[in-house]
C-alpha cells in the first residue's frame, strides 16, 4: 500500500510536471547557410517562470529565441532539425499554424520597431487584427497596455502622434506595450531593455515579475544582475550551445561547468 | 547640320557613268513614301554615295519643313495647299510638283455582302453624309436601295486629316461634313480589320489595301455617270474610275535642284523609274507620256 | 604620435591633418557639386519654359482665329472645316479622361497587387526572376500594343459586349492598364521593399497574417513611393498616344460610353502632326491649343494630387 | 489580471484571417501571373509571326521595297546610338536632379517648385516634347535631325520618371548611413558618392530601366522631328542622321502587303532582344545591390 | 616674493586648466520646432578624461551629445542659442568646417549603423575618405582597429563578407572600431555598449581606460555602475537639463542635489 502511494506521488510529479512545462526543445540543431549556429539544443521552458537566457554576443540566443516563434523561417537560408513543442505540440508540425503560435507567444526585439504610425494605432495594432473593433474596449487596452509598460504617463498626451518622434528608450518601452495588447501566454524578450535607463528597466523588471503570474517569460539579456535579479531558471549559451541550464541561484553561486564559471565572474569572452 | 549642305554638291551636271555624293533629304507623305523608298533603295545601288533619306511626317509635316527649306523633296497626296504656297514664298522656296503615281480610293465591302452590287456617287455621298438619310446619321441599307437589308450600314473612313479622306472629301462629300456614325482611323490596315469584321461595313481606302486584302473583302463598282467601274491597274490608270482614282506628288525644292547635282539625279532617277516602282509597291503607274513630260520639264529646271 | 602599439612609425591624425592641407581639391568639389547639381535641377525648369514658349506662340495665334470660350465650353470638336468648323476641346478632354479611368482601374490594382505578392509572398529567388519579366512588359513598343488591342482584345471583348465598337475606349484603356501594370509593380514593390525588414518582424512576431503585415503596416509606410507610382502611371495614362490612335480610332465625340470610338488629346497631336494638314491652317495652330491644354490638365492634376498626399501623410 | 480580450474569441477569428490571407494571397499571385500571361500571349503571337523571318539576313539589311529584303540594320544601329546618349545624359541629369532634391535643397518653395514642375513634367505627353526638341534642338541650336538632338530631346522625356525614381531610393536610404558617415568627419559630398548613392542604386536602375526602354520603344517624337525611316547608311557619329527600330516597324505594320507585318514582328523581336539585355545589365547590377536594412 | 610664487602658480594652475578644457558650452539651449530640449546647459569637458552622461530616457542625453559634433544639424526643425567652444573655437563660427570638428570629434551611435558594405570597407572608410589609399597602411589600420574594439578574432577571416551579416552585438563593435581608425581627439559614445554582452563591454570599457590617455571621451550611458567604472566625471541630466556635474566619485558618494540622490539610488525615473 505504501508503495501505491509513492507510486501515485510519483505519477501526480510527473502529470504536474508534464503539464508546466511550456516549451520543450529537443535535439535541436539550426544552420545559416553552411554556419551552425545552434547545436543539439535540449532545454525544457517551464510555466509561470522566467527562463533567462545569457551568453556572450553571437553565441545563438537571439538566434534560439526566435525559434520559439518561428521567426527565424523568414531568414531563407535557415535550416533546422529536431524538435520544439510548444504545450505538448510540435512548432515545426505541417498543421501548426504559425500566427496562431505568435498570436501566444509575443516577442519584443533587441532594437525597438514600432510602426510608422501614431502610438495609439502601435498598441491597438494587435488587438485590431483579432477582430477587436470596439473603440472602447480598444482605448482600455491600449491605456492598460501602456501603463504596464510604463510608458502611460509619457505618451497619453500625444497618443495619435507619429511613434517615430519617441527617443529610442521610449520606443522599446511602446513595442512592450504593444506586445502585451494581445495578452500572449508567453512572452520572448531579446534583450528588452538594454535601449531603457535603469528607472525604466527597473519598471520592465517589476513588470516581468508581475507578468510572470500569469504568463510564461524567455528573456535574453547582457545583464547578468538582471537575470540574477528576475530569472527563475537561467541557461547559459556558448557557440549556440547550452552549456548549463538550472536554477538562477544554482547558476549564479555553484555553476556546474568551468565554463559558466569563468563566463559570469568576467574571466573570458 | 548635316542635311542640307551636302558635301559634294558642287560636283558637275549630267548623269553619265559619274559618281554623285552628298545628302537626298526626303520627306512628307506616309503614302507616297513606299514609292520613294522604293526609289532610294535602288538608287542606293546605282550612287552609292548619295545618301538618301527619307522620312514620313504626313504631308502636312512635310511641307511645314519643305517651306522652311529643310528637305529637298516632299511627298504629298494632295496638291500643295495656299497657306503653305504662302509660307513657301515668304522663306524664298521655289518648287516644282511632280507627279508619280496614282492611287485608286476603293470603296469596300464584307466578304460576306452579297447584296452590294455597284454603287452611284449619288448613293455613296448620300450614305457618307451627315444628314442625308436622317438626322442621327444612322444609315440603312434599305434606305439607299428597299430591296436592300433593313440594317444599319457601319460606315469606316479614313480620318480628317489624311489625303484618302482630304480626296474623298473632295469628290464625293462635296465639302459637307462626314456621317457621324463613321469609325474613324489614320491607318488602313486598321480600316480592313474593321470592315472585314462586321459584315454591315462599308469603307474607303487606299487600292493597295484593297488589292493585299482581296480575299476578306469585295471592292464595289462605282457608277461615276459611265456604268458601274470596278478598281483596277487599267481602269485607274486609264482614268476610267472617276472620280476616285487620285495622283500621288512629290515637290521638289528647285533651289536644291540647281545646286545639287544628287538632287537632280535623283529627281531624275525617280521619274524614269517611277513606274516600276509605284507598281511594285501596290500603286498604279502614271501613263508613260506623263513621265516623259515631266521629265523635259525637270531639264528645263536644271 | 597619438598610437599606443610602438612598432609603427606613423599616425592616422597626423597623416589626415597632412591630407587635409594638401585636399583644397576636395573643398571645391565640395563647393561645386551643390552648384551642379542645382543646375541639373533647373533643366527641368528650362524644358517646361522650353514646352510653354513652343506651345505659347503657335495657341496664341490659334485663339486669334478661334475663341478662347469656344475652346472650352463647346461639346463638338470639328476642327477639319474652316468655316463650319467647331473647336470645342471636351469630346478630346473626355475621351482622354475615359481612357485613362480605365487603364488606372486595370494598372492600380493589379499593379498594386503585383507588388504585394513580389514584395511580401514571393520568395527572393521568384522575386528576382518575375520582376524582370514583368519589365519588359513596359519595353513592348506602344505600336505593338495597339494591335494587340485592336486585333485580340477588341474582339475578345465583344463575345462579352456585343455591341462593343470595332475601335472603342474600353479596350485600349485596358491594354494601356496592362502596359502600365509594371511600372506600378515596379515602383511600388521598390517602395515596400525599402520598408526596413524590422517593421515586418514586429508585426509577425504580433501573430499577423502576412496579409495583415502588407496591408496594415508595410503599406501604410511606404505610401509616398507607391503614390509617385500612381501618379506616373497616370501622367503615362494621360500622355500615351499609339494604343488609342490605333485602338480607340479617331472620333472625337464627347461621351461617356466606353464601347463607343473616342480620341484623345494626344491621339489628336499625332494625327495631326503626322497627317495632312496644311502648315500654317487653324487645324495646325489647333494642336498647339491641345498640347497647352494637355500641360494644364497634368498640371492641374499634379497639383491635386500633390494636396492629396500631404493630407494623407499627415496621418501619421 | 483581467482579461479583455477573449482567447477563444481570437481563435476562432483566426480561421478567417488565414482564410483571407490565403485567398488574398492567391489574388496577389493571379495579378503578378495575369501580367504573364499577357506577356505570353503578346510573345506568342509576335514570335509566331515573326518565325522565318529572324536571321542574319534581317539584321544585316537595310529597309526594302520587298518585304523579302527589309532588314532592320539602320534602325538597330540608330537605336544603340540613341542610347549612347540618352543613357548618359538622362542618368547624370535626373540622378543630379534628384540628388539636388533630397540631400541639398532646403524646404522652400522654390524647392516646390522644382518638385511639382518635375511631376508635372511626367505627364506631358511625348509628342509634346517632339515639338520642344524640333523647335530647339534641331532647329535654334542647329543640331539638324541628329543623333544629338533627337538624344537630347529623349532625354529630357525620360528625365522625370529617372528623378523620380531617383528620388524615392535615395529616400529610402537609412538616415543613420548619412549619420555615420558626417560622424566620420566625411563632407556632404563624399557621405553622398560613397554611401548614399550605392546604396540608391537597385532603386534608381529600376526607374532608369523603365525610363530607357520607354526611350527605345518611343516613336511620336521622333516623328515629329522629322527623323527620316528610309536610310541605307550608318551614322558615324553624333551629328548624323539615323533613324530607330520602332518606327521601322511603325511603318512596316503600316504597309499594306501582308508580308510586311511579319518584316514588323521580326523588328519586334530584335527591338525586343535590346531591351532584355539592357535590362538584365541593369537587373544584374540591382540584384547585386539590393538587401534590405 | 613669496607672493610671486604663488601668483605664478595659479596663473599657471589657471594655465593648465584653460588649457585642458576640451570642450566648454556656455548656456546652451536648443529646441526641436517647439519642444524646448536642452536648457541652460553650462558644462567643461576635460582633456583626457572620461566624461558620463546619465540621466532618464528622454532627458536630453543623446541631443546633448550630438550637438558637440553638430550632429544635431541634421535635423531640420532643430534651433540653438548659447555657445559651445571646442578646444577654444566656437563650434557655431561660420569659419568652421563641421567636417573639421567630425575628424576631431568620432561618434559611436546607439544603434549600430554599419555602412551596407564589407567589414574591411566599413573600417577604410574614414581613413580613405581623408585620402589614406596606401593599401598596406589601410591594412593595418583596420587591423589595429578591429583590434583596439575587441572585435578582430571574430571578423579577420571574413572581413570582406558584408557588415550586415554581423550580430548586433558584432555591429556595434564594428561601429567603434571604424571610430578609432581615423584616430580621433575626443570620442563620443551614445551608450555604445547597450547592445554589448557583458565580456564584450569589458573589453571596450577597458579600451575606453586605455584611450582616455590619448582622447577624451564623453560617454552617454545607462549603467550607472558602467559610469561609476569608467568615468571621471559625471553629468547627470533630467528634463534637458544638467542637474550636477562633479567627479564621478564625489557624484556617486556624496551628490549635491536631492534629485541626483534620489535618481542613483533608483527612487526616481
Ligand atoms: N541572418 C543571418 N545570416 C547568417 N548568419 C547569421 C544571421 N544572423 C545571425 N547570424 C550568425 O549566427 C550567430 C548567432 O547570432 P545571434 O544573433 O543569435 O547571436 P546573439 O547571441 O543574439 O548575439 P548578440 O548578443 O550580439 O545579439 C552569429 O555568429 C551571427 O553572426
Ligand atoms: N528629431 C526629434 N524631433 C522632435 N523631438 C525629438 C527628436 N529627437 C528627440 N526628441 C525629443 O527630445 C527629447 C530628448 O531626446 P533624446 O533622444 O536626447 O533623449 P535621451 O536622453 O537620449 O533618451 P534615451 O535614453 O531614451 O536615448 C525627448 O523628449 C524626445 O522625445
Ligand atoms: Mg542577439
Ligand atoms: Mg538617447
Ligand atoms: O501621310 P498622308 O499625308 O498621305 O496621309
Amino acid at each position: 500500500m505504501e508503495l501505491t502511494v509513492v507510486k501515485e506521488r510519483k505519477k501526480q510529479a510527473e502529470e504536474r510536471s508534464e503539464k508546466n512545462v511550456v516549451y520543450r526543445t529537443k535535439n535541436l540543431n539550426l544552420w545559416y547557410g553552411e554556419h551552425h549556429a545552434l547545436k543539439n539544443i535540449d532545454l525544457d521552458i517551464y510555466e509561470n517562470e522566467v527562463t533567462a537566457i545569457i551568453g556572450p554576443s553571437g553565441c545563438g540566443k537571439s538566434t534560439y529565441i526566435k525559434t520559439l516563434n518561428r521567426m527565424i523561417e523568414l531568414v531563407p537560408s535557415v535550416r533546422t532539425s529536431g524538435e520544439i513543442t510548444y504545450r505538448g505540440r510540435n512548432i515545426f508540425d505541417k498543421s501548426y499554424r504559425v500566427e496562431e503560435l505568435r498570436t501566444q507567444v509575443g516577442m519584443v526585439f533587441q532594437k525597438p520597431n514600432p510602426f510608422p504610425k501614431s502610438i495609439y494605432d502601435n498598441v491597438a495594432y494587435g488587438p485590431r487584427i483579432h477582430g477587436i473593433r470596439d473603440k472602447k474596449i480598444l482605448d482600455e487596452i491600449v491605456e492598460k497596455s501602456l501603463r504596464g509598460a510604463a510608458i502611460w504617463d509619457e505618451v497619453k498626451d500625444r497618443l495619435h502622434t507619429n511613434a517615430y518622434g519617441l527617443s529610442g528608450g521610449q520606443q522599446q518601452r511602446l513595442c512592450i506595450a504593444r506586445c502585451l495588447a494581445i495578452e500572449p501566454d508567453v512572452i520572448l524578450m531579446d534583450e528588452p531593455t538594454s535601449a531603457l535607463d535603469p528607472i525604466s528597466t527597473l519598471k520592465v523588471e517589476e513588470l516581468v515579475q508581475e507578468l510572470k503570474k500569469n504568463y510564461s517569460i524567455i528573456i535574453v539579456t547582457h545583464n547578468m544582475q538582471q537575470a540574477a535579479r528576475i530569472s527563475d531558471k537561467t541557461a547559459f549559451f556558448l557557440n549556440g550551445e547550452v552549456i548549463e541550464y538550472s536554477d538562477t541561484d544554482k547558476l549564479f553561486s555553484n555553476p556546474d561547468d568551468k565554463r559558466t564559471e569563468d563566463y559570469i565572474t568576467g574571466r573570458f569572452g | 547640320f548635316t542635311t542640307a549642305c551636302g558635301g559634294g554638291a558642287e560636283q558637275g551636271g549630267e548623269n553619265g557613268g559619274e559618281q554623285l555624293s552628298g545628302n537626298v533629304v526626303v520627306d512628307g507623305s506616309s503614302t507616297v513614301y513606299p514609292i520613294v523608298e522604293a526609289a532610294a533603295e535602288a538608287y542606293a545601288g546605282e550612287q552609292p554615295d548619295v545618301k538618301v533619306s527619307v522620312g514620313l511626317s504626313g504631308t502636312g509635316g512635310g511641307f511645314e519643313k519643305f517651306t522652311k527649306g529643310e528637305t529637298d523633296f516632299s511627298n504629298a497626296s494632295r496638291p500643295i495647299k495656299d497657306e503653305e504656297k504662302k509660307a513657301a514664298e515668304q522663306n524664298g522656296i521655289q518648287f516644282e510638283e511632280l507627279q508619280v503615281a496614282f492611287d485608286g480610293l476603293s470603296v469596300l465591302v464584307n466578304k460576306d455582302n452579297d447584296w452590294v452590287d455597284y454603287l452611284t456617287v449619288d448613293e455613296l455621298k448620300k450614305i457618307f453624309t451627315s444628314g442625308a438619310v436622317n438626322g442621327d446619321d444612322k444609315v440603312k441599307w434599305s434606305d439607299i436601295r428597299p430591296e436592300w437589308p433593313n440594317e444599319e450600314i457601319k460606315l469606316f473612313s479614313p480620318g480628317h486629316d489624311s489625303g484618302t479622306f482630304d480626296y474623298f472629301d473632295e469628290v464625293i462629300l462635296d465639302g459637307q461634313p462626314l456621317n457621324k456614325t463613321a469609325q474613324l482611323s489614320e491607318d488602313d490596315n486598321v480600316l480592313v480589320q474593321g470592315i472585314a469584321g462586321d459584315k454591315n461595313a462599308l469603307g474607303y481606302f487606299g487600292f493597295a489595301y484593297y488589292i493585299e486584302n482581296k480575299d476578306k473583302l469585295k471592292a464595289v463598282p462605282i457608277d461615276g455617270g459611265n456604268g458601274p467601274v470596278e478598281p483596277t491597274h487599267e481602269t485607274i490608270q486609264s482614268g476610267e474610275y472617276a472620280p476616285l482614282s487620285r495622283p500621288l506628288f512629290t515637290y521638289v525644292n528647285v533651289k536644291a535642284l540647281k545646286e545639287k547635282a544628287q538632287v537632280y539625279d535623283f529627281a531624275k532617277f525617280l521619274l524614269e523609274n517611277g513606274a516600276e516602282f509605284a507598281e511594285e509597291v501596290g500603286y498604279v503607274a502614271l501613263p508613260q507620256e506623263k513621265y516623259d513630260e515631266q521629265l523635259k520639264k525637270l531639264e528645263g529646271l536644271k | 604620435m597619438a598610437m599606443t602599439d610602438g612598432n609603427r612609425s606613423y599616425s592616422v591624425r597626423d597623416m589626415i591633418k597632412e591630407n587635409k592641407k594638401k585636399q583644397s581639391g576636395q573643398q571645391f568639389v565640395e563647393w561645386l557639386m551643390p552648384k551642379l547639381l542645382l543646375l541639373t535641377a533647373t533643366i527641368s525648369i528650362l524644358t517646361t519654359i522650353g514646352i510653354l514658349f513652343t506651345l505659347l506662340f503657335e495657341t496664341f495665334i490659334f485663339f486669334e482665329r478661334v475663341s478662347i470660350v469656344e475652346f472650352l465650353t463647346s461639346k463638338e470638336w470639328l476642327p477639319w472645316d474652316e468655316k463650319t468648323g467647331s473647336f470645342g476641346v471636351a469630346p478630346l478632354v473626355t475621351g482622354t479622361l475615359l481612357t485613362t479611368a480605365i487603364a488606372m482601374v486595370v494598372a492600380i490594382p493589379i499593379g498594386l497587387a503585383s507588388a504585394i505578392y513580389l514584395s511580401e509572398y514571393a520568395s527572393e529567388k521568384a522575386r528576382k526572376v518575375l520582376k524582370p519579366i514583368l519589365e519588359v512588359l513596359a519595353g513592348i513598343p506602344t505600336i505593338v500594343y495597339g494591335f494587340f488591342a485592336l486585333t485580340f482584345v477588341t474582339p475578345l471583348l465583344q463575345k462579352i459586349i456585343p455591341d462593343l465598337g470595332i475601335f472603342n475606349a474600353l479596350s485600349p484603356g485596358i491594354v494601356m492598364g496592362i502596359m502600365i501594370i509594371p511600372m506600378v509593380a515596379s515602383l511600388s514593390e521598390d517602395a515596400m521593399s525599402s520598408v526596413p525588414n524590422s517593421i515586418r518582424e514586429g508585426a509577425l512576431g504580433l501573430g499577423s497574417t502576412k496579409l495583415e503585415v502588407a496591408l496594415k503596416v508595410v503599406l501604410p509606410a511606404a505610401t509616398s513611393g507607391i503614390a509617385a507610382s500612381f501618379m506616373l502611371a497616370i501622367s503615362r495614362a494621360v500622355g500615351e498616344t499609339m494604343i488609342v490612335a490605333v485602338a480607340g480610332g479617331s472620333s472625337p465625340v464627347f461621351t461617356f460610353d466606353v464601347t463607343k470610338s473616342i480620341q484623345t488629346l494626344t491621339a489628336y497631336i499625332v494625327q495631326v502632326t503626322t497627317g495632312d494638314a496644311g502648315y500654317g491652317t487653324t487645324v495646325y495652330y489647333s494642336i498647339y491649343a491641345v498640347g497647352m491644354t494637355l500641360f494644364v490638365f497634368t498640371l492641374a492634376m499634379n497639383l491635386l494630387a500633390q494636396y492629396i498626399s500631404r493630407r494623407f501623410r499627415e496621418e501619421y | 489580471m483581467e482579461k479583455l480580450i477573449d482567447k477563444q474569441r481570437v481563435v476562432q477569428h483566426m480561421n478567417g484571417r488565414l482564410l483571407r490571407n490565403n485567398v488574398l494571397k492567391f489574388l496577389f499571385f493571379l495579378a503578378t501571373l495575369f501580367g504573364l500571361i499577357v506577356l505570353v500571349v503578346l510573345l506568342y503571337r509576335i514570335f509566331t509571326q515573326a518565325i522565318g523571318w529572324l536571321n542574319m539576313d534581317f539584321l544585316n539589311n537595310f529597309p526594302s521595297r520587298r518585304p523579302e529584303n527589309a532588314g532592320i540594320k539602320a534602325g538597330l544601329v540608330g537605336s544603340l546610338w540613341l542610347m549612347v546618349i540618352v543613357a548618359p545624359v538622362s542618368l547624370i541629369l535626373g540622378v543630379g536632379t534628384a540628388i539636388y532634391l533630397e540631400e541639398y535643397a532646403k524646404k522652400n518653395r522654390f524647392t516646390d517648385f522644382i518638385q511639382t514642375n518635375i511631376s508635372n513634367l511626367a505627364g506631358v505627353p511625348s509628342i509634346v516634347f517632339g515639338l520642344l526638341g524640333l523647335t530647339l534642338f534641331v532647329r535654334e541650336l542647329n543640331l539638324g535631325r541628329s543623333i544629338l538632338a533627337a538624344g537630347l530631346t529623349m532625354s529630357l522625356l525620360v528625365l522625370p520618371v529617372i528623378v523620380v525614381a531617383a528620388q524615392e531610393a535615395l529616400r529610402a536610404v537609412p538616415n543613420q548611413l548619412r549619420e555615420a558617415s558626417y560622424g566620420m568627419g566625411a563632407t556632404k559630398w563624399q557621405t553622398i558618392y560613397r554611401i548614399v548613392l550605392p546604396a540608391a542604386i537597385p532603386g534608381i536602375l529600376t526607374g532608369s530601366i523603365l525610363a530607357l526602354s520607354r526611350a527605345i520603344g518611343e516613336t511620336a517624337p521622333l516623328v515629329v522631328l522629322g527623323i527620316p525611316t528610309f536610310l541605307a547608311y550608318l551614322p558615324r557619329g553624333i551629328l548624323d542622321t539615323f533613324t530607330v527600330m520602332p518606327m521601322q516597324i511603325y511603318n512596316w505594320t503600316s504597309r499594306p502587303q501582308a508580308d510586311f507585318q511579319h518584316v514588323a514582328a521580326a523588328g519586334i523581336v530584335v527591338l525586343l532582344v535590346v531591351l532584355i539585355f539592357m535590362n538584365s545589365i541593369a537587373i544584374f547590377i540591382r540584384n547585386k545591390f539590393q538587401k534590405r536594412y
